[in-house]
């Protein structure tokens, strides 16, 4: 039923489709939410739909990921690794990041009471 | 050197005998065309010698004392600098030293040492007297040298003697060959003569009779010579402008009598302005017609060449 | 230490003369990128350096004067190497860069001032900025023409070419100048600098854009009489520059007339002696290059002079206002014969040499047959005795009107040598007037190509159209001063000084120390009653310049809107171009 | 056994010191060491000179190119490393010798200062796109952590700020870098060079305008530049001056890099680039003038500068590029010097803002006389190196024949000049009579001076160095070379 | 000069208003008549008008009367003024700035007194603020009297002055310089605080007295 899926060109276009729908969703919140957190949350959810779009445009339907394991001695009918590779260490910087910006959000919240992007006006034109 | 000295000596007796017979003869005029005698033709004499024999002379301290000096020196030298006869050795003073320019400057060199010694009085009234001569010499000078700079330019030298020696001939005086310059000289040639209706300056009744008012006895007795000859100076520069200069001494006074008369003529008739409204006449009618006149003279003639 | 530091600072200070003296050759100095700096020393260059000689150890005398600011000293010998690089340069980079050392060293000398206000120091500061960066301008687009740097004529440059170059240097040489309307940073600045400073301002720093000016039609030589044809007798181009500084001339005339400070009226007046001197070079010919440069001769000397004798009284009460001055003649006698000796050639009178350099422009003006230019000329410098009587009369004539005035003493003598030595130059050259002449304008006259003025002797001064000879005149009049004051005093009858100050007609009435006897403030206040004057005096370009600046701010804050601190519009403003840029793309050349 | 002087060591040095940076708590060795890495960085530089002069460096690490770290240091990324060095070690040297504030002191800064040096080091030095991100985002999480440092609501605020913003920019730039992957296959610069050419026009578009927000906003140009001012002004001085002087002039040098490498014919680019460093130069320098703050004021002229140097470099000739380089150490040295100004007159007078400086001058008389001459240079006027570099910027414009950028250059430093010579009047109002509120260790003026020194020295004698900078340019500007150097001859 | 001892009360006072007059021949040469001959053919004159007989000065000058033809001329300052003329009455607020510009006047100077009240305050004799006689101030040289004389009258006046300063010989100001202390204590009398400042006249003591 699902078998069209094993198109690349209609599974990479479901891709595609999906992950550019989370990254503006992502977009959206960075934009229209006011909260710290889920500004954060946003940006990470645009990170996020990055990832899968590299993750997910550099897999074919049938390729296997590319781990040598068990008799698997050779790189035929594997995934292109390095994308998979590179993502990993997006995602850990995408998490420091994160990890960073919420201790930051948190310490901005406990310090002035404050949880509210528009309200961080000590910096301002004068 | 003898003939130097004797001929400055001549031209300061000249320009002072002169000066005090024309203007007696001024206010004999004056009386005439108001209708009474008026003094005698030697009145400014009197005048002026009672003032050199004043027994007492107040001074306000050196500068005040050498205003007059400066004054007098400077009428001096104008008078020995503006060549009174043409072709001849005599009356000629320094003349040949300098030029058109430098007496127009010397004219005024002068009435600004005075004012010096008129700020040195402390008398506000005689500085209020100063500001308003300046003023109008600001106003009068601008036509007057522009109508004398279409003179150098029509003779292309600023030398008295060469402008002098251009005019043989009644057709070829100035005042035929150049009318213009002449009407546009005339008026501020007035009130260079501190003469009405341009004589608010000194005038006995405006602001406490003007830059005089501090001076009394000999120094104003001082002031009053040296006015007397540099108005013969004035008188003989337009002469030797306008009017082909004078070969012999009786010449010039003739000429300048006549120049005199003109003058004197005018200003009897008109009464006296305000000093801004002098300005602004100067600025107005003289200049106005001055600037008429170079672009008549000078701009139609090489735009058509 | 400190005595040591002094002299090694005059020393500098005499770096002009001694670079005046030595210079021979050129030197080269290696910039970046092939630019080289080239030095030499051009007869023209020569003349500006010798002012600067003049002026400079004159200068720094009374800035020597304990108690020493000593950062003052340091810039003014930066301002003194910038302006030598300036003069020497033989390249428009080695100009530039002494160009923009003299503005930047002579801004920071202004504000040692405890009077420099906000206004005034951002005006002089943008104005010769501005002046800078129009000349550099003009350098680049002179660059890209001839491929190199060197200060040399530019041949057959088009039409649109010159234009651009000529409004460039003309605007840049004309804002540091002064000229009208470019002239508004002038007398704040002068008036509120140091008081020694503000008169290397005005008699040096002032001089190098007359420099720049006469050097202008070395560039094109032959733009200035090709460009627009000929008007009358002289260069068409220069008769819009003659009258530009003409207008100048003869409103800062009035304007200083109607001050009240004894500085701002001789910047007003220097902004009018410059414009004598931007009309010269506007007839350009020979005659009037050469009285452009005594022009400019006599107002170093002059504004020097001037402005050293202000700072004296200024030190020694305190005071600058000519209300608050008065009757000082008999307490700084030799401040007085400074400021007389000093106002006399800044009038132009003779015998000084003001008068030797007017005559020059003068014939030159008739020689080009411009003659509404001298009447208005002409018209200038009669007004000009209204201010120079008024910068006489009011610090040392008529009453005293401050504790300041009453009690103060001479100067002390940094202060006076440099008034007597200056008096004493003025009277040299007034009484040889052919000595400039033949020493100092001639060679530069030669250097340009011009044809050279030549003086039959050092005391004549000799023209085609006439001239004069200045040491008859001055024994003429000495003798006849010496006559009329000795018959003066030989007349019978007994001279008296007067009891008191006080002892004045006046209608009758007894002033007393409360009556408002002096005429300083007022004094030209009538002037306004003449109807062009008075015309004259109501325009400014203040109002101007202070809407443009308020014009800015507006802007800024405008713009300012934009860094709001809001994070989210940031990012909105980012995705919104980004978006726009590609539906731009997509709609102009289709995906 | 002996190290191999590589270039790897600009990036590996300052890690490993930072992630050692417990241990060097314990033999208090935290403050030389953070001044002694970039002395060292420098030291190594220099070594490299003459043989980077004869050839780029090329350090390959793990796998075979087109795969692997990737390290090139030719004589442009060596310009810039060096100054990236040189920086540090003036900041670094300021923090260790002014005794500053103890969040600047302690190990966190260390950390986060070694790692924006890292990060920066290796932006500059790589070959390679995803190194490229990773680094950029080492600088950015760096520096994130740094303006957040002094734990103030101030500086959080700044921190998340700037965090938000350069997360977003790392997305986009990610974003890019994805798209080139998926249509190249490559990620090696110069490979993804090579085949740059063969992506569909549209996709180009994409991953240019992808690549120039997320770049573009790390440096600062307009209109991705509004975050600046305020974390400029939530930083301590030092660090603000450590964001200006090197992380973005190391973001400045990636676009330029990436756009001369990537693109056969910049021209296009170039003149877009132009364009854009053309307005946020203008708006920068407007908006500075009624700047009241003097963080926000040097940010604003920061700003100015970077679209000056991005203009010159848009412009891609020769002489402009060698100005822009130029340009970019200079200002770099200049702002930094101002900033450090910025930090002894905050220290001293607890405010930054013009109306409680007035009269500073007078209580400290070496900082203004610094501020002076930073502001001298900053606005080009000669003999300061910034006229030098400026000059040549102008020079190439006008040798090209193309007047409208010497135009508005012109005009914005002379719009500069209103509010730098505003400020200098204030600090020498002779009507304020402020008193110092802290003292300033003696010491603290070394590195201003210092780069003070380097400010009149490269403007006195620019021919000393003019050779890097022509050689950097030549070599910023020959794609083909690069190209060959990397995937050999013919490819 | 005013000494006590030799008169008393009234009689010096009658003593000190008597001008000497022709009395006392001066030596005089010829350049000394020359002089004076040309004095009298130039009086400038510096006309104080308070009271009525200011009225009939103006004419003097007009067409009909004609004094410039002897000479005499108006002047506008004290220092250019040879002749004080006081017309009319002198209230003691006047007074002071006769006095005053009396002592500007450069010396030769001389005083006409024009009407009845200079003499004895006239008409207005009986107000507290009248001066009765104004000689015991300052010297008058000639009284024209009426009230008012004609234009006519003050010209034989002027004229009369004119025929004295031809003859030589002391004249008012002498006297006044002479016997200034007495003058002065008049003044002081009168005017009490009021006096005009001293700087005028007190070069007279320092050997001033001619």
């Amino acid at each position: 039923m699902l078998a069209f899926l094993d198109d690349p060109k209609i599974l990479h276009g479901i891709y595609v489709l999906g992950t550019l729908t989370l990254f503006f969703i992502g977009l959206y919140g960075l934009l229209a939410k006011r909260h710290l957190l889920k500004v954060l949350i946003s940006i990470a959810v645009m990170e996020l739909s990055v990832y899968l779009l590299f993750v997910g445009l550099a897999t074919s339907p049938g390729e296997t990921a590319p781990i040598l394991s068990d008799g698997l001695t050779e790189f035929a009918g594997m995934a292109d690794p390095v994308p998979q590779a590179l993502t990993l260490t997006a995602i850990v910087i995408g998490l420091a990041v994160l990890a960073l910006g919420v201790s930051l959000a948190v310490q901005y919240h406990r310090l002035t009471g404050k949880a509210d992007i528009a309200r961080m006006t000590e910096l301002k034109e004068l | 050197m003898m003939h130097a000295v004797v001929d400055s000596l001549a031209m300061i007796g000249v320009s002072y005998v002169m000066g005090f017979l024309f203007y007696g003869f001024y206010r004999q005029l004056n009386a005439r065309i108001q209708r009474r005698w008026g003094p005698s033709i030697w009145q400014n004499f009197f005048d002026n010698m009672k003032f050199f024999f004043k027994s007492e002379t107040l001074s306000h301290g050196p500068m005040f004392f050498f205003g007059p000096m400066i004054i007098m020196a400077g009428a001096f030298t104008t008078v020995l600098f503006v060549p009174f006869l043409k072709d001849s050795t005599w009356l000629q003073g320094f003349s040949q030293y300098g030029n058109l320019i430098l007496i127009i400057y010397l004219l005024v060199v002068g009435p600004l040492g005075n004012a010096l010694a008129v700020g040195s009085s402390g008398n506000p009234f005689g500085v209020m007297g100063v500001t308003r001569g300046l003023t109008r010499l600001m106003g009068l000078e601008v036509p007057f040298f522009l109508g004398l700079a279409l003179v150098m330019l029509q003779h292309e030298t600023s030398s008295v003697h060469a402008i002098m020696a251009a005019q043989d001939g009644l057709a070829n005086w100035g005042i035929v060959t150049n009318p213009v310059a002449f009407v546009v000289i005339l008026l501020p040639f007035i009130a260079a003569q501190n003469a009405s209706p341009f004589d608010v300056v000194g005038a006995p009744v405006e602001v406490y009779a003007g830059p005089r008012v501090e001076f009394g006895g000999r120094l104003l007795g001082v002031l009053m010579t040296q006015n007397m000859m540099m108005s013969i100076a004035k008188l003989v520069l337009v002469v030797d402008l306008f009017l082909g200069g004078a070969s012999n001494v009786l010449v010039l006074i003739a000429k300048a009598f006549s120049l005199f008369l003109l003058t004197t003529a005018i200003s009897m008739v008109f009464p006296r302005l305000k000093t801004e409204q002098a300005v602004d006449f100067f600025w107005k009618v003289p200049l106005g017609i001055g600037v008429l006149a170079v672009i008549l003279t000078v701009w139609l003639p090489s735009w058509s060449a | 230490m400190s005595a040591m530091l002094r002299l090694l600072f005059f020393v500098v200070s005499l770096s002009p003369t001694l670079l005046l003296v030595t210079w021979d050759g050129s030197l080269s100095w290696a910039l970046i990128d092939g630019i080289r700096l080239h030095l030499t020393l051009t007869p023209l260059a020569g003349f500006f350096l010798t002012l600067l000689a003049l002026a400079a150890p004159l200068v720094a005398l009374p800035m020597l004067r304990r108690p020493c600011d000593w950062p003052s000293l340091v810039l003014y010998v930066l301002l003194l190497l910038g302006m030598q690089l300036l003069l020497l340069a033989g390249d428009f980079v080695s100009f530039f860069v002494g160009w923009e050392v003299m503005t930047w060293s002579s801004y920071l000398l202004l504000l040692r001032s405890s009077r420099a206000d906000m206004e005034t120091s951002q005006s002089f500061i943008l104005f010769n900025l501005a002046s800078a960066f129009l000349l550099l301008a003009g350098i680049l687009v002179f660059f890209s023409l001839t491929g190199d740097f060197a200060i040399r004529s530019l041949a057959e440059p088009s039409l649109p070419q010159a234009l651009t170059l000529l409004a460039l240097f003309g605007l840049a040489f004309l804002i540091k100048v002064g000229t009208l309307p470019l002239h508004i940073w002038i007398p704040s600045s002068y008036d509120q600098a140091p008081d020694a400073f503000s008169a290397f301002l005005s008699g040096s720093v002032s001089k190098m854009g007359v420099y720049g000016l006469i050097l202008l039609p070395t560039l094109f030589p032959d733009a200035l009489a090709s460009f627009a044809g000929r008007f009358l007798n002289g260069p068409a181009f220069g008769y819009l520059l003659a009258w530009v500084g003409v207008i100048t001339s003869v409103v800062a005339t009035f304007k200083a007339i109607s001050q009240e400070d004894m500085k701002r009226l001789l910047a007003y007046s220097s902004i009018a002696q410059v414009g004598y001197i931007t009309t010269a070079v506007g007839v350009g010919s020979s005659l009037a290059i050469a009285g452009a440069l005594y022009l400019a001769l006599v107002h170093t000397l002059v504004k020097v002079l001037l402005f050293i004798s202000v700072a004296g009284i200024v030190l020694q009460t305190g005071q600058r206002q000519f209300k608050d001055l008065g009757r000082l003649i008999e307490r700084m006698p030799i401040s007085f014969f400074g400021v007389l000796i000093g106002i006399i050639g800044l009038a132009g009178m003779p015998p000084l040499p003001g008068f030797a350099a007017k005559y020059l422009v003068f014939v030159s003006l008739v020689d080009a047959r411009w003659l509404l230019l001298l009447a208005a000329m002409i018209l200038a410098s009669t007004a000009a005795f209204i201010y120079c009587y008024k910068l006489i009369y009011a610090p040392f004539l008529g009453h005293a009107n401050s504790p300041g005035a009453k009690e103060a003493r001479e100067a002390p003598w940094p202060y006076l040598v440099p008034q007597v030595i200056l008096m004493g130059l003025l009277v040299l050259f007034g009484l040889f007037p052919g000595l400039a002449i033949d020493v100092l304008i001639d060679p530069v006259l030669v250097g340009l190509q011009m044809a050279p003025i030549g003086a039959e002797s050092w005391a004549k001064l000799t023209t085609v159209y006439g001239g004069y000879d200045g040491v008859v005149l001055m024994l003429v009049f000495g003798i006849a001063f010496v006559l009329v004051t000795g018959l003066f005093l030989l007349l019978r009858g007994r001279m008296r000084r007067a009891g008191s100050p006080y002892d004045l007609s006046f209608a009758g009435e007894v002033p007393t120390a409360d009556t408002p006897l002096h005429y300083g403030a007022g004094m030209g206040r009538e002037l306004r009653r003449i109807p062009l004057v008075g015309w004259i005096l109501r325009q400014g370009t203040r109002g101007f310049y202070l809407g443009l600046a308020g014009q800015m701010r507006a802007a800024a804050a405008l713009l300012g809107n934009l860094y709001v601190g809001r994070p989210q519009a940031w990012i909105l403003i980012a995705v919104v171009v980004l978006a726009a840029s590609l539906a731009a793309r997509a709609m102009m050349g289709g995906l | 056994m002996t190290l191999p002087l590589t270039p790897v060591w600009f990036v590996a040095l300052p890690l490993l010191l930072a992630f050692a940076s417990p241990l060097w708590v314990r033999y208090r060795l935290l403050m030389p060491l953070l001044v002694g890495t970039p002395a060292l960085l420098l030291l190594l530089a220099f070594v490299l000179l003459p043989e980077v002069r004869t050839g780029p460096l090329l350090e390959t690490i793990v796998i075979a190119p087109p795969l692997g770290i990737h390290l090139q240091l030719d004589s442009a990324s060596w310009i810039l490393v060096a100054l990236i060095s040189l920086a540090g070690l003036l900041a670094t040297a300021f923090i260790w010798l002014s005794d500053a504030e103890p969040y600047l002191r302690d190990r966190r800064a260390f950390v986060f200062l070694l790692l924006l040096i890292a990060g920066c080091n290796g932006m500059v030095l790589t070959g390679d796109l995803f190194n490229l991100y990773v680094f950029l985002e080492i600088a950015g999480v760096s520096a994130y952590a740094l303006s957040a440092l002094r734990r103030d609501a101030s500086a959080l605020e700044a921190g998340l700020k700037y965090l938000i913003i350069g997360s977003v920019a790392a997305v986009f730039f990610l974003f890019s870098v994805v798209l080139i992957y998926l249509q190249t296959g490559q990620l090696n610069m110069a490979a993804v060079a090579a085949r740059f050419g063969g992506i569909p026009a549209p996709m180009q578009l994409l991953i240019g305008l992808l690549m120039l927000v997320g770049l573009g906003i790390k440096a600062e140009l307009f209109p991705f530049n509004f975050w600046v001012p305020d974390v400029y002004q939530g930083s301590h001085p030092v660090l603000a001056g450590l964001f200006s002087g090197l992380l973005v002039k190391a973001f400045l040098f990636v676009l330029f890099h990436l756009v001369f490498l990537l693109l056969a014919d910049p021209q296009v680019a170039g003149l877009w680039l132009m364009g854009l460093g053309a307005t946020t130069m203008l708006i920068a320098e407007v908006v500075a003038l009624r700047q009241e703050d003097m963080r926000r004021m040097l940010a604003y002229s920061s700003l100015g500068q970077i679209g000056l140097i991005t203009l010159a470099l848009g412009f891609g000739m020769q002489a402009t590029t060698a100005g822009g380089l130029f340009h970019m150490v200079n200002h770099t040295l200049v702002k930094l010097l101002l900033f450090l100004t910025a930090a002894v007159l905050l220290r001293s007078f607890v405010s930054a803002r013009l109306a409680d400086l007035a009269g500073a001058g007078r209580a400290r008389p070496l900082a203004a006389a610094l501020f002076v001459l930073g502001a001298l240079a900053v606005m080009g006027l000669p003999p300061l190196s910034g006229f030098a570099s400026k000059l040549w910027i102008l020079k190439g414009f006008a040798e090209a024949g193309v007047f409208w950028p010497v135009a508005l250059i012109l005009l914005a430093a002379l719009i500069e000049a209103g509010y730098y010579f505003r400020w200098i009047k204030v600090l020498y109002d002779p009507n304020g009579d402020l008193k110092a509120a802290a003292p300033v260790e003696r010491m603290a003026y070394v590195p201003m001076g210092v780069a003070a020194g380097l400010i009149i020295l490269l403007g006195v004698a620019p021919f000393l160095v003019d050779d890097l900078f022509i050689e950097g340019a030549q070599t910023l500007l020959d794609r083909g070379a690069a190209l060959s150097a990397v995937l050999g001859a013919g490819s | 000069m005013y000494h006590k001892t030799q008169c008393e009360g009234f009689q010096c006072e009658q003593a000190m208003l008597e001008v000497p007059g022709d009395a006392e021949t001066v030596r005089e040469g010829v350049l000394d008549k020359l002089i004076a001959w040309m004095r009298q053919r130039s009086l400038f004159v510096l006309a104080y008008g308070t009271g009525c007989g200011a009225i009939e000065m103006r004419p003097l000058m007009t067409s009909r009367f004609d004094a410039e033809r002897f000479g005499i001329i108006g002047a506008a300052t004290p220092r250019q003024a040879d002749v004080l003329v006081i017309s009319g009455y002198l209230a003691l607020k006047t007074l002071r700035r006769v006095i005053r510009s009396y002592e500007q006047m450069q010396e030769p100077k001389y005083v006409i007194g024009l009407g009845s009240c200079t003499i004895n305050g006239g008409m207005y004799w009986d107000s507290y603020n009248t001066v009765k006689q104004v000689d015991r101030y300052i010297p008058i040289d000639i009284y024209v009297n009426g009230c008012m004389p004609r234009p006519e009258a003050l010209i034989e006046g002027f004229v009369a002055l004119q025929q004295r300063i031809k003859q030589g010989g002391k004249a008012g100001y002498h006297q006044y310089r002479e016997n200034i202390d007495w003058y002065k204590a008049n003044q002081r009398k009168a005017l009490g605080e009021e006096m005009p400042p001293a700087y005028t006249y007190d070069w007279y003591h320092a050997g001033g007295v001619a």
